[in-house]
C-alpha cells in the first residue's frame, strides 16, 4: 500500500524538475548568443498600470469581504469532509447511521440558513 | 459588517492601455474592494487639434479631417460636414446624391453598430465570438465602401453638394447581398446574447440614467433612445430627405445597458428597412451639384446636425467669405455622451463601470478629435 | 421639421419669461446678458412653453476683440432649436457664468471652451483642462494663439521662454 | 475487482499495464530493489505524462482549442507553422523559451519566480491517480478521490502568489478574486463528489471504474444533478471563460498574470489546459464509466476509449469558453452558495436515501437504473423550482426595444414584457 504512496513521491521530484527545467531553460538562454541580453530598464520594469505610473502603494488593506467568503468556507468544508467516512460505510451503519448523518446535514443546512438569514451569502457592495 | 471593518480604497486606472477602452481613454477609478466610489475621466490622449487646423484649410480640404473623427463612421462625418458647409452657403443637392448619401450613411450605421454591439459584448467577457462575428458582417459593408469610395475606413466619399463618385455597378448586388445577409446575424446575435442569461445578468440594471438624467446631460443616440425618450433627427429634423422613409424609432424600457443594446440592434433592423426603401427608388440624374473648390460662403453661421451612430453629430460653421472657415467646431456624440459616465459607474462594480463604458459605444477619436 | 428660432423668436421667448435678459439680437442668435444667462436658461429650461432642455451644442468663438460663447438649446416636445449666444470681452480674462447647474450635459464641454479658448465659466464645479495637459502654454484655438509672444517653435509643447518639461525619475514604490 | 480483461500477457495492447509490469519484472532481476521502485513511478510518468498528457495538451489543448474556437468564431485558427498549422504550439513554446521574462524591480522576484512552478507540479500530480486502464495508474491508493480534492485545490495558491508577487493592483484584484472564488466553489464541488462517493461506497478512482463497469450504468446517470455542478465548479476553478473572473481581461487587464511573461508565463498558459484535461479526466472517470465503454473495451484498448471520453469532455469546456459571457464577481459568489450548494445538499439528501433502499434490496441492478430515471428526472425538477425559489423568472428572448414612430415627447417607462 504505502508503495504506491511512494510513487507519488518520486513522482513529486518529477513534477519538480519538468517546471524548473522550463524556467531555468529560459534563463540560462540569455548567456547563450541565441537572442540578445536583456539590460535592465527602469521604465520597462516598472509595474504595469495601463501606461501610467502607479499611484500609491499596490498591496493595500483589501475589503473584507473577501476574507469573510474564507471564513465561511472553512466552516462548511470542513463539514463536508466529515461526511466522506459517512457516505462509505452505508453497508455496516444502516437506518441508524444514516439518520445520524441526516442529523449531521441538519446542522450544516441549519447553520447555512442562518448565515442566509444574516444575509452573510450576499455580496454586499 | 463591512461598515465596522474600513478597508482602504485604492486607485486603479482603467486606461489608457487597456484591452476595453476603445482606445487611450482613462477612466481613474477609486476603488473599494469591488466598489467603484469614485471615477475621474481623462482624455486628450489622441488630441490632434482638428478644430484649429481645419480653420488653415478651404471647405472642401476639411473633408477628410472629418473621416478622421469618428474613424468608424466616416461616411456620416462625411455627411454631417458637408450638410453644414451646404447650409452655410445654400447649396441644394440632386435627388441621386441624396439618395446615395443616405444608402452610405445607414451602411455607415450598421458597420458601426457592429463594432458597436461586438465590442460591448466583448467587454462583458463573452469571448471573442461576437466581436468576430460582427467583424464577418462589417467586412460586406466595408468592401461595399471599398467598390463606392476606394476605400474602407475613412472613406472621404462626401463631397460639398453631393457624393464623390457614382454608384457603381457592383454596387447594387454588394448592398442587396448585405439585406439578405444581415437579418439572419441580428437574430444570431440575439440568440447568442440578448436571450443570454448571462449577459442579461451583467447588463439589466447596470448603469442605469433616468430619461430626466439623460436630456439634462445633453445625451443622444442610442443612449436616449435606451432611456426611453423617442428622439431621432432623422425624424424630427429629417435631411437628405428621410423624410420619405418608413422606419420606427427603437427605444428602450429603463435605461439600463442591456436597452441601449437591443436598442442599436433594432436600429440595425430599421437601417436595413430604409436602405432597402432607398435603393429601390434609387433616382437617376446628377448625383452632384458643381461647388467651386474654393468656395466662398457668405458671412454668417450654421449649425447642421446628422443622427450618426453614436448619436447627435453636430458642426457649427462661422464663415466670413474667406475660402477657409472661420470656426469650425463638432459636436461630437461620443464625447458629450460621457457626461453621465461618472453618475453611471460610481456605486457599481469595476466590472459593471467596463460595461457601462461599452455600452457608450465611444470613439476616442472624436472625443479627443 | 426642427424649427430653428430665429434671434428675435429666441429673444420674445427669453424676455417673456425673464424681462430684461436679452442684450441684443442677431438674424440667427439671440444674445443673452452674461449676468443673467443662468437665471434665463433655467427658466426656458423649466417654461413649458419654452420647452428647451436638450442643451445639444456648447462652443466658444473668438472674434478677436471679444468670445462668443454659442449655446444650442433643443426642445423635444415643441422640436425647435433656439441659438443664444453670451459675449465676453477682453482676452486676458474672458468670464461666462457656467450653465453646468442648469444643464449637467455642459460641464465637458465647458472644460473644452475653456481648454481650448481660456474662457473662465465661473461657478463650474470642476473647470480643467480637459484634453491639453496642465500647465500647456496658451489657449490653441484663439486666433492669435500662433502670435504668442515668442511665436512656436517646432516641437510638440517647446515654446520659447517655456523650459523643457523635466520628467521625474519613476519613482520606486516601497 | 473482477477481471476484464481476456489476457494479462505483456504484449495484449488493451491495457499498458502488462506491459510495464513485464517490463518491471525483467528489470528486477537484474537491478537492486530500489531501483526498480524508482523506475516504476518514471515509467508510470512516461507513460501517462508524457505519451498521454504532454501530447494531448500541446495538439488538442492549445492547438486543437485554438482551431475550434476559431471555427466558433469564423476564423480560421494557427494554419501555417507546419501542415495544417499543427507545429503552432512547438513553435510557440520555442518562442516562449527564449522570450525574456520580466519581472518589475518591485515585484517579489522570489515568490514570483516560485509560483508558477507551484502552479505546474499539481497539475503532474494529479495524474498519478487516474486510473488510464485496469493496471494502468501510477499510484492505485485506496483514497484517490481525496487526493485528487486536496491537489487540485493547491493552484489556488499559485495563482494567490503570483498575483500578490507582483505587487500591481490588477493582479491584487485577480489574486482576491480567484482565492474567493476558488473557495466558492469548493464547496460544492466536494458536495457533488459526495453524491458519487455515496452511490459506489468508495473513494477510490479504480473502484468507481469498477463500480460502473459492474452495474452497466455510469454515474452521469445516477448523478446528473453531480456531473452538472461539478461541470461549472471545476470550470471555475480552472478560470475558464464563463467564470474567469480572475484573469478577466476586459476588466482587470489580465488579473494575476498581469505581470508575467515569457516561459513563466507559458507555463500558467500550458497548465491551465493541463489542469482542464485532468478535470476531464477525473470527471470521465468518476461520472463516465472512465476507460470502459459497456462491453466496449473487451476489444478496444480501454486506454484509447478513456482518451476519447477525457477529450469529449475537454470540448464542453472550449465550447463554453467560446460562447458564454463572463458573470460578475458578486453574481459568481452568490450562484455558488445560494445556487449549487443547496443543490447539492438536496442532491446528497437524496441520493443517500436511495443509497439506504437499495442496500435494502440487496443492490438490485434493476433498481439503480430506475433511480437513475427517476434522478434525471428529479434533477431537472429540482434546478427549475430551487431557481424559481431564488427568484428567476424565466421571461421571453429576444427581448425587443419599443418601436415608436413620431418624435418629441416622453415615452413613459414601463416594465418589460
Amino acid at each position: 500500500m504505502l508503495y504506491e504512496y511512494g510513487h507519488i513521491g518520486i513522482l513529486v521530484i518529477i513534477a519538480l524538475i519538468f517546471p524548473l527545467g522550463a524556467v531555468v531553460t529560459s534563463w540560462a538562454l540569455q548567456f547563450v548568443r541565441i537572442r540578445p541580453k536583456f539590460r535592465p530598464d527602469l521604465v520597462r520594469d516598472d509595474i504595469y498600470e495601463c501606461g501610467l505610473r502607479t499611484e500609491g502603494p499596490s498591496l493595500v488593506q483589501f475589503n473584507f469581504r473577501y476574507y469573510y467568503i474564507a471564513l465561511l468556507f472553512v466552516l462548511l468544508d470542513v463539514e463536508i469532509i466529515f461526511l466522506f467516512p459517512w457516505a462509505m460505510v452505508f453497508d455496516t451503519v444502516g437506518w441508524v447511521g444514516y439518520g445520524k448523518g441526516l442529523l449531521f446535514i441538519a446542522t450544516f443546512v441549519i447553520g447555512g440558513i442562518y448565515a442566509w438569514r444574516k444575509r452573510a451569502l450576499e455580496w454586499r457592495l | 459588517m463591512s461598515g465596522i471593518i474600513k478597508s482602504e480604497p485604492f486607485v486603479i486606472n482603467i486606461g489608457p492601455q487597456h484591452p476595453s477602452t476603445h482606445g487611450v481613454f482613462r477612466i481613474k477609478a477609486t476603488v473599494d474592494g469591488e466598489k467603484v466610489i469614485d471615477a475621474e475621466m481623462v482624455m486628450g490622449y489622441l488630441h490632434r487639434s482638428m478644430e484649429k487646423l481645419a480653420e488653415e484649410r478651404t471647405y472642401t480640404q476639411n473633408i477628410p479631417f472629418t473621416d478622421r473623427t469618428d474613424y468608424l463612421s466616416s461616411m456620416s462625418n462625411n455627411l454631417g460636414y458637408c450638410l453644414a458647409v451646404e447650409k452655410l452657403a445654400g447649396i441644394e443637392v440632386p435627388p441621386r446624391g441624396n439618395a446615395i448619401r443616405v444608402i452610405m450613411a445607414e451602411l455607415q450605421r450598421l458597420a458601426s453598430h457592429c463594432m458597436a454591439v461586438g465590442a460591448f459584448a466583448n467587454d462583458t467577457g463573452a469571448w471573442q465570438t461576437p466581436v468576430m462575428w460582427a467583424f464577418r458582417e462589417r467586412e460586406k459593408i466595408l468592401d461595399i465602401f471599398e467598390v463606392t469610395s476606394g476605400a474602407r475606413l475613412t472613406c472621404n466619399y462626401m463631397r460639398i453638394g453631393g457624393v464623390a463618385f457614382d454608384l457603381r455597378p457592383e454596387f447594387e448586388p454588394m448592398v442587396r447581398r448585405v439585406l439578405r445577409e444581415f437579418p439572419p446575424f441580428i437574430d444570431e446575435m440575439e440568440g447568442l446574447l440578448s436571450g443570454n442569461e448571462i449577459f442579461i445578468a451583467r447588463t439589466r440594471g447596470v448603469g442605469v440614467l433616468s430619461p430626466e438624467m439623460a436630456i439634462n446631460s445633453s445625451l443622444s443616440g442610442p443612449m436616449l433612445r435606451g432611456s426611453g425618450i423617442a428622439w431621432d433627427i432623422r425624424k424630427a429634423d429629417p435631411y437628405c430627405g428621410y423624410e420619405q422613409y418608413d422606419f420606427d424609432i427603437p427605444i428602450g424600457y429603463n435605461g439600463d445597458s442591456y436597452d441601449r443594446f437591443i436598442v442599436r440592434l433594432e436600429e440595425m433592423r430599421q437601417s436595413l428597412k430604409i436602405i432597402q426603401q432607398a435603393l429601390d427608388g434609387l433616382p437617376g440624374g446628377p448625383f452632384r451639384t458643381e461647388v467651386p473648390l474654393a468656395l466662398r460662403p457668405p458671412k454668417g453661421e450654421a449649425y447642421a446636425r446628422i443622427e450618426s451612430p453614436r448619436g447627435e453629430l453636430g458642426y457649427y460653421l462661422v464663415s466670413d467669405e474667406s475660402p477657409a472657415p472661420y470656426r469650425f467646431h463638432i459636436r461630437p456624440p461620443s464625447f458629450i455622451n460621457l457626461s453621465a459616465l461618472k453618475e453611471m459607474t460610481v456605486g457599481g462594480t469595476v466590472a459593471d463601470a467596463i460595461v457601462v463604458l461599452g455600452s457608450i459605444d465611444i470613439v476616442v477619436g472624436e472625443i479627443d478629435r | 421639421m426642427t424649427r430653428e428660432l430665429t434671434g428675435s423668436e429666441a429673444a420674445a421667448l427669453a424676455e417673456a419669461l425673464v424681462p430684461g435678459s436679452v442684450a441684443r439680437t442677431s438674424e440667427t442668435a439671440c444674445y443673452l446678458k452674461p449676468e443673467m444667462l443662468v437665471e434665463t436658461l433655467r427658466a426656458l429650461r423649466d417654461d413649458p412653453a419654452a420647452n428647451l432642455v436638450h442643451l445639444t451644442n456648447l462652443c466658444g468663438v473668438d472674434y478677436w476683440d471679444h468670445f462668443e460663447v454659442v449655446y444650442h438649446i433643443q426642445s423635444f416636445e415643441k422640436n425647435h432649436l433656439a441659438c443664444f449666444k453670451v459675449e465676453a470681452w477682453g482676452r486676458e480674462k474672458p468670464e461666462v457664468p457656467s450653465v453646468t447647474p442648469v444643464y449637467h450635459g455642459a460641464w465637458m464641454q465647458e472644460c473644452e471652451a475653456y481648454d481650448l479658448f481660456g474662457i473662465r465659466f465661473t461657478g463650474h464645479p470642476n473647470l480643467y483642462r480637459i484634453l491639453l495637459w496642465e500647465g500647456y502654454p496658451g489657449w490653441p484655438l484663439r486666433k492669435d494663439f500662433l502670435a504668442m509672444p515668442g511665436g512656436l517653435q517646432p516641437g510638440l509643447g517647446e515654446f520659447a521662454g517655456v523650459a523643457r518639461r523635466q520628467e521625474p525619475p519613476v519613482k520606486v514604490v516601497e | 475487482m473482477t477481471p476484464f480483461l481476456v489476457s494479462d500477457k505483456w504484449y495484449d495492447i488493451r491495457d499498458l499495464g502488462n506491459l510495464s509490469r513485464a517490463i518491471l519484472e525483467a528489470a528486477d532481476r537484474i537491478l537492486p530493489f530500489g531501483v526498480v521502485y524508482v523506475l516504476a513511478a518514471v515509467l508510470g510518468f512516461v507513460a501517462s505524462f508524457l505519451l498521454f498528457v504532454l501530447p494531448s495538451q500541446l495538439f488538442v489543448g492549445v492547438y486543437g482549442e485554438r482551431r475550434i474556437i476559431g471555427r466558433m468564431q469564423s476564423r480560421l485558427g494557427p494554419n501555417r507553422v507546419g501542415p495544417f498549422g499543427l507545429l503552432q504550439p512547438i513553435a510557440d513554446a520555442i518562442k516562449l523559451i527564449q522570450k525574456e521574462a520580466l519581472t518589475p524591480t518591485q515585484a517579489d522576484r522570489a515568490v514570483m519566480y516560485v509560483a508558477p512552478i507551484i502552479f505546474v507540479m499539481p497539475a503532474v500530480l494529479l495524474w498519478a491517480v487516474i486510473p488510464f486502464g485496469e493496471n494502468m495508474v501510477i499510484a492505485d491508493i485506496p483514497v484517490s478521490l481525496l487526493y485528487f480534492l486536496a491537489v487540485s485545490s493547491l493552484p489556488v495558491i499559485a495563482t494567490f502568489m503570483a498575483g500578490w508577487s507582483a505587487n500591481n493592483k490588477y493582479s491584487l484584484f485577480g489574486a482576491m478574486r480567484i482565492v474567493s472564488m476558488a473557495i466558492s466553489y469548493e464547496s460544492p464541488l466536494v458536495l457533488a463528489l459526495l453524491g458519487a462517493v455515496v452511490v459506489t461506497g468508495t473513494i477510490s478512482l479504480s473502484g468507481m471504474v469498477a463500480w460502473a463497469d459492474e452495474f452497466n450504468i455510469w454515474m452521469a446517470f445516477v448523478q446528473p444533478l453531480a456531473l452538472v455542478i461539478y461541470f461549472i465548479c471545476v470550470s471555475a476553478e480552472l478560470n475558464r471563460t464563463p467564470v474567469d473572473i480572475a484573469e478577466a481581461e476586459s476588466e482587470i487587464v489580465a488579473g494575476y498574470l498581469t505581470e508575467y511573461s515569457g516561459m513563466k508565463w507559458g507555463l500558467f498558459y500550458g497548465m491551465d489546459i493541463g489542469y482542464a484535461l485532468a478535470a476531464s479526466g477525473f470527471a470521465v472517470t468518476v461520472f463516465l464509466g472512465g476507460w470502459t465503454f459497456f462491453g466496449l473495451e473487451q476489444w478496444v484498448p480501454g486506454w484509447l476509449i478513456f482518451i476519447a471520453k477525457t477529450h469529449l469532455f475537454y470540448f464542453l469546456f472550449i465550447w463554453t469558453r467560446g460562447t458564454l459571457p463572463r458573470l460578475r464577481a458578486d453574481q459568481l459568489m452568490a450562484f455558488a452558495w445560494k445556487f449549487l450548494l443547496p443543490l447539492g445538499v438536496f442532491n446528497l439528501l437524496i441520493v443517500s436515501t436511495e443509497r439506504m433502499l437499495w442496500a435494502e434490496q440487496d443492490y438490485a441492478k434493476g433498481l439503480i437504473y430506475l433511480f437513475a430515471l427517476i434522478n434525471i428526472v428529479l434533477s431537472g425538477a429540482l434546478v427549475y423550482a430551487w431557481a424559481r425559489f431564488n427568484g428567476y423568472r424565466p421571461e421571453r428572448t429576444p427581448t425587443r426595444p419599443r418601436l415608436v414612430k413620431q418624435v418629441g415627447g416622453y415615452i413613459p417607462i414601463e416594465e418589460r414584457p
